[in-house]
């Protein structure tokens, strides 16, 4: 029993980092209509400007994260204006290939500026691990749980509740309605992007400490974002969470009770029935489709 | 920002010394491969004479760039002080180096390049084998020799290739180096866990193979991908099985991981072993004191055990010239690129010409002789035969001593 | 009177709790015109859609020729002789006006893909009379000229007839026409009346969803007033327009009409 | 009636542009340059591979052009059938001992099963819903390459795969390889163009501008987007067994379902739907980087930037450049015609 509930704290802290990286992908497709493949460079880039804030100049982590999801928004900004802005109206497998030109461009420039090599970080919220009723927990895990719950309630309550979040989720849902009630779509939109490219960085900045910040670290974690917004349902915020934390923890158990080199296999191959039985994920919305 | 420094430093001169070269400033013009590294000696060239084209392709960009980078340094700096000795027979090297994108079909396109563009007489690359299996058809049909300094797959040298030489010692000796070291530790219970790709996947079944040999089985035996960040199901596995010691084979960033992940997972006390992709500084860097005790097969260690005097001097004078330990790799390059210096040497003194059948020749009558790595024979299929592979262990501070 | 080519029995379709279509029973007869008119979401559309197949009934039948065709696809349905043209253009813009009919002739033609690659003389032959017979088509909606030119690129009048004239391309027994009189002018509006009445002396039975009340009075031999989704009137037009019913529920606000 | 307006010039050009292409594709590979005073061929052992792996993913991306292009189903896993194909053809040479041309027909015909094994469940799936359905298999297959060791050699790849040889010739020569890979490459253009001036053809490009109008006019899509899929998969896996035999070793990595996105972009820097666009999608993502080379590891990033750059200012993409050209030069160019972009506003409008 403690084994198998070992399994699932070890399934909810990866899938944690999943499910933050699901949400910016969400942010982006219900907005902009197009899955932004760069979603997961920008997670690599908000791993290497903490890791310029924190371990490069050396500032301390209250001042580092601020900082660098400064930066993240700059850059956010700069790829919104340079590739997506152009070809809003374009079709979509075209707005999908620049994403994945933007992708390849980040990740290689960033590898030209820092090397191929993997960089240490410190822990920001401890890495010594609790044992807990014969459990093994690292606080690290915990707190990259609680923050991505609590991002996505604050994302929520800013949706719902606030002026701009209103203006937001009016512009995800029917742009011609939104700009017709006044509401500024073009800067909703760069403001959804920007929003979205932050918490990707922000991200990223969570999972350094717990992994390495590696130029590559985009592909890697970006596919398992993209995942688990689709399991947990694009068009939902609180779903991205969920996917993320469901395709952690059967990352972990297929390794765990099934063979651990078809540990990808077995988790696409149930990300492939799902989306054959329930395309719209666990927690999507239906789709209705107009005649 | 050192780095980005430094790249556009090394940039800024290596226009500079372009530039220069078109200048038509003789003696210096066939040095142009020698702009990288950072020191101010572009005169290298002792040796006058027609330069010896070698070929290098690497992964300098992709999953294995880090390890491409190493080795250029190694072969760099070996053609330096070949040519500073006044280079092959009086003629010095000139090294054109190209990047094969950790990718077989770029490094088909590479080596056709080198050999039918540039003109090289020998290749030295790559790392990954199954790059070096794609690139050594092309070079084995062009009848030129081909030395790898990295790539460790058996199926390299066990292909009937007649133009291939290893100076990487092959995963049948690193793994089963590393199988017996645990078996004469006395450990029942061996897991493994290695990286599901050439490298690890053909280490596997070489351990598989040497368990079986001694009538043991692996108490555990559990695949991950290269890239993944989280091996903790791997793990979970590996203390269920109540493994007494775990064989890690993977190159050094997922070590770490695995490293990291089971000291967080209480795993701490479990010894760690290894092969030699596991050597680099970055490992004690990225596993801190979680990677203390680490112990992994070798070819190479810097340090006060230095295999013989040759490689002493290789130790010293890379700290001078990079002002950095030299790892394996660095001197799997170095020692690839006297083997294949060996080779050229035999041909122009034997036969007075390059042709790929007589350097060859040169390689595989190489007997008995020091490198860094060790004391080297290279055997009729091009595998080099070593005295002794040395099992390492890393201590305190990121230094390496003889594991015992 | 004829007999009827089309019928729905009791036919409807809820969507969630709203009665979109309850319980009606249209016919058409055959070789007759007959038109659908109501108020702006009185479900016309959606009896149009649930006849062509693309909504599936939550009660009741489609007959059509007599056979119970409740349970065919949309494409079979096509196959069988009954075409529709859509109220919103739904044309291949990309595609140019002569391809976008071809489409129409799909299954007329039977060769299959292996011969399309291959090239094989049946693809020439099916191909060379299908084209004569879309050319001739095209002609008849007057869109012979342009028959090169990319759909996207045709005049709004063009391409609500060439949504007609790709309707007509699969040779349909009966023609569903999707408010084909929006958008067109008094001139425009002549010829469609022309050419609707000219598909009929072809032997194809029309209806059609019209808004037009001067056109719907004048071609049809039959009306059928929706409203709410069931039926408050159905006969000749002079009957039709002399109902209370329908002059209260509809022609009363017929004034602001012009979409 | 613009044909009437022709010029003299206007007419050589229409006539004899495809057979000028063809006569310089042709003799390429035999024209010699003197170089140190002897005759050297002009396009060496480089240019050659080159040129015939930018032939394969041409047919690579042709494949995909018939999914994704003509039918509008976008595959992000393209790249499998590719694998599929190539492992075929490896495995039935090498392990089965089997003759070439029984390993083509195999690698076309066995990545069109799998094309259904995909398709079936999938063919309901819209938009993006598809293009993950289709990733999520690309891993998948990868990841089955990789583990299923007995069959696929796993990690370490299939070595020793027998080069072509047809009555006597060895294509193991990339000058010889070069004639088999156009004649392939052409027959795949004739065969796709075919198709796609066609009953099927027809019904599959207005599955893409319009699927439910194409319901309408009787076309079955569902049928339909099944057989471009093997359409689209047999020709992948043909491409996938030229590879295997240029190569003569294949390995998992080639086959990993990120490459599935270079197939993407070369399909949308060609011109999505355009066959001509394809081949030179297919060839300029390929030569681009070795051209590049020169500027050392910035070219990746200028990669990146240049498939953005193209996407952006080149609506119609490489495809659309190259017709616009040809038009102009054979005075077919429609005076006041629309500018693409414009159509495509109109066209996502509608929806």
């Amino acid at each position: 029993m403690v084994f198998f509930l070992q399994q699932l704290v070890q399934g909810l802290a990866i899938g944690s980092i999943y499910g933050l990286i699901a949400i910016g992908y969400v942010l982006i497709y219900n907005t902009w209509g197009v899955l932004n493949f760069a979603q997961g460079d920008m997670v690599m880039v908000g791993a290497f400007t903490v890791l310029v804030t924190h371990s490069m100049m050396g500032l301390p982590m209250f001042l580092a994260i601020p900082l660098a999801i400064l930066m993240c928004v700059v850059i956010g900004f700069i790829i919104e204006l340079t590739a997506f802005r152009p070809l809003l109206n374009a079709e979509n497998q075209r707005r999908l290939i620049a994403t994945i030109g933007v992708g390849i461009f980040l990740r290689n420039l960033v590898q030209i500026i820092f090397g191929a090599d993997a960089f240490p970080f410190p822990s920001i919220f401890g890495d010594k691990t609790m044992d807990v009723a014969g459990l093994k927990i690292v606080p690290q895990d915990i707190w990259n749980t609680l923050v991505g719950i609590l991002l996505v309630v604050l994302l929520m309550l800013f949706l719902k509740k606030t002026r701009i979040g209103k203006a937001m989720r009016a512009t995800a849902q029917d742009r011609e309605a939104a700009r017709l009630m006044g509401v500024n779509v073009r800067r909703c939109m760069s403001g959804t992007f920007i929003l979205a490219s932050a918490i990707g960085g922000f991200a990223g900045m969570l999972l350094a400490p717990k992994y390495f910040v590696i130029a590559s670290l985009g592909t890697t974690f970006g596919n398992k974002g993209f995942a688990a917004a689709l399991f947990g349902g694009i068009s939902s915020n609180a779903g991205s969470m969920v996917g993320g934390v469901v395709l952690g923890i059967l990352e972990t158990l297929a390794a765990v009770y099934g063979k651990s080199t078809w540990q990808t296999a077995i988790a696409f191959i149930i990300l492939f029935l799902v989306l054959v039985v329930k395309p719209t994920g666990l927690m999507g919305k239906k789709d209705v489709r107009k005649v | 920002m050192k780095k980005f420094l430094a790249v556009l430093l090394t940039l800024a001169m290596v226009l500079a010394l372009t530039a220069c070269g078109n200048g038509g400033n003789g003696g210096n013009g066939g040095n142009g491969g020698n702009g990288n590294g950072g020191g101010g000696d572009a005169d290298g060239g002792q040796s006058s004479g027609e330069p010896i084209k070698v070929g290098v392709y690497l992964p300098l960009s992709g999953a294995n760039a880090a390890v491409g980078q190493s080795g250029v340094e190694g072969i760099e700096m070996a053609v330096e002080e070949i040519n500073a000795a006044g280079g092959i027979a009086g003629r010095p090297i000139e090294i054109i180096k190209e990047d094969e994108e950790n990718d077989p079909t770029t490094a088909v396109s590479v080596v056709n390049k080198l050999i039918n563009q540039d003109e090289v007489v020998a290749i030295i690359g790559s790392v990954n084998s199954s790059v070096t299996l794609a690139a050594m058809e092309v070079s084995e049909d062009a009848g030129i020799p081909m030395v790898t300094p990295i790539s460790s797959g058996a199926a390299i040298t066990g292909s009937g290739n007649q133009y291939i030489v290893r100076g990487q010692a092959n995963d049948l000796l690193q793994a089963g180096a590393v199988v017996e070291y645990a078996i004469a530790k006395g450990y029942q219970k061996i897991g493994l866990m290695y990286q599901n790709d050439d490298y690890g996947g053909g280490a596997r079944d070489v351990i598989v193979e040497i368990m079986k040999q001694n009538n043991m089985t692996l108490a555990a035996d559990e695949g991950f991908e290269a890239s993944a960040a989280d091996v903790t199901p791997q793990l979970q596995n590996v203390k269920a099985a109540g493994c007494d010691c775990l064989i890690m084979y993977c190159m050094y960033a997922p070590g770490a991981t695995i490293a990291n992940q089971a000291a967080q997972l209480g795993m701490g006390d479990l010894p760690l072993l290894g092969g030699g992709g596991l050597t680099n500084a970055k490992l004690y860097e990225l596993g801190g004191d979680n990677v203390v005790g680490v112990v992994n097969s070798q070819t190479f260690l810097a340090g006060a055990d230095a295999v013989n005097d040759f490689s002493a001097a290789f130790i010293e004078n890379f700290q001078a010239k990079y002002n950095d330990t030299a790892d394996s790799n660095n001197a799997m390059a170095y020692d690839s690129t006297y083997i294949l210096a060996e080779g050229l040497k035999y041909s122009l003194e034997q036969y007075n010409d390059l042709s790929g059948d007589h350097i060859m020749e040169g390689m595989k009558a190489i007997k008995d002789m020091p490198l860094a790595t060790g004391t080297i024979t290279i055997d009729e299929t091009g595998d080099s035969i070593r005295d002794k592979i040395l099992m390492v262990e890393l201590c305190e501070g990121g230094t390496y001593k003889l594991a015992n | 009177m004829s007999k009827n080519i089309l019928e729905t029995q009791g036919i409807g379709i809820q969507f969630g709790g709203l009665k979109a279509v309850n319980n009606v029973n249209f016919t058409a007869g055959e070789g007759e015109i007959t038109a659908l008119i109501g108020p702006n979401g009185a479900g016309k559309t959606t009896l149009f859609n649930l006849i062509a197949g693309f909504y599936a009934p939550t009660a009741g039948k489609v007959f059509f020729k007599g056979e119970d065709i409740t349970a065919l696809k949309p494409y079979q349905r096509t196959r069988i002789g009954l075409a529709r043209t859509f109220q919103n253009i739904n044309l291949f813009a990309d595609m140019s006006v002569m391809d976008n009919a071809l489409v129409g002739q799909h299954c007329r033609m039977t060769y299959d893909p292996i011969s399309a690659m291959l090239s094989l003389p049946s693809k020439h032959k099916q191909e060379k009379a299908s084209r004569k017979e879309v050319m001739e088509m095209l002609d008849f909606m007057g869109l012979a000229d342009v028959a090169e030119e990319k759909a996207g690129s045709l005049s709004y009048g063009k391409q609500k007839n060439l949504e007609i004239a790709r309707a007509m391309a699969t040779k349909p027994e009966l023609l569903l026409l999707d408010e084909p009189a929006s958008g067109l002018n008094t001139q425009e509006l002549d010829q469609l009346s022309q050419r609707v009445l000219a598909m009929r002396d072809r032997g194809i039975t029309v209806v059609l969803i019209e808004h037009k009340m001067d056109v719907v009075m004048t071609i049809s031999h039959k009306v059928m007033v929706l409203n709410f989704g069931e039926t408050i009137a159905f006969g000749p037009p002079e009957t039709v327009s002399a109902d209370p019913h329908v002059i209260e529920a509809y022609l009363g606000k017929e004034d602001d009409e012009d979409a | 009636m613009k044909k009437n307006e022709m010029t003299l010039a206007q007419k050589i050009y229409r006539k004899s542009r495809l057979w000028v292409i063809l006569l310089l594709v042709v003799i390429f590979p035999l024209i010699q340059i003197p170089k140190n005073g002897k005759m050297i061929f002009l396009a060496d052992n480089y240019l050659l591979h080159m040129a015939n792996i930018s032939m394969m993913f041409a047919i690579l991306t042709i494949s995909l052009n018939i999914l994704s292009g003509f039918t509008g189903l976008m595959s992000v896993g393209h790249i499998a059938f590719f694998g599929i194909g190539a492992y075929s053809a490896a495995i039935l040479t090498t392990k089965a001992g089997m003759p070439i041309l029984v390993g083509f027909i195999a690698a076309g015909v066995i990545s069109a099963l799998f094309s259904l094994i995909l398709g079936l469940p999938t063919m309901r799936l819209r938009g993006m819903y598809f293009s993950v359905a289709t990733m999520a298999f690309g891993e998948i297959i990868y990841q089955l390459i990789k583990n299923l060791e007995p069959l696929t050699g796993g990690t370490k790849g299939i070595t020793k795969i027998p080069s072509i040889e047809i009555f006597g010739i060895s294509f193991k020569d990339y000058r010889n390889f070069y004639y088999l890979m156009l004649l392939g490459l052409v027959l795949v253009i004739v065969l796709t163009q075919n198709l796609k001036n066609s009953r099927p053809g027809r019904a599959m490009l207005a599955i893409r501008a319009n699927d439910i109008a194409a319901e309408a006019m009787g076309v079955n899509v569902v049928s339909y987007k099944l057989v471009a899929f093997m359409a689209s998969a047999f020709f992948a896996g043909i491409a996938g067994a030229f590879y295997a035999h240029e190569m003569r070793y294949i390995s998992p990595e080639t086959f990993a379902s990120v490459e599935s996105a270079s197939l993407l972009a070369m399909m949308v820097v060609g011109g999505i739907g355009s066959i001509p666009g394809a081949i030179l999608g297919g060839a300029a993502l390929t030569i681009l980087p070795e051209v590049l080379r020169f500027i050392g590891e910035f070219r990746l990033v200028l990669y990146g930037a240049a498939v953005v750059a193209i996407i952006i200012f080149a609506p119609k993409g490489l495809g659309g450049l190259i017709t616009w050209i040809d038009e102009t030069l054979s005075g077919q160019r429609a005076k006041g015609s629309k500018h693409p972009s414009e159509a495509e506003a109109g066209e996502e409008a509608q929806e």
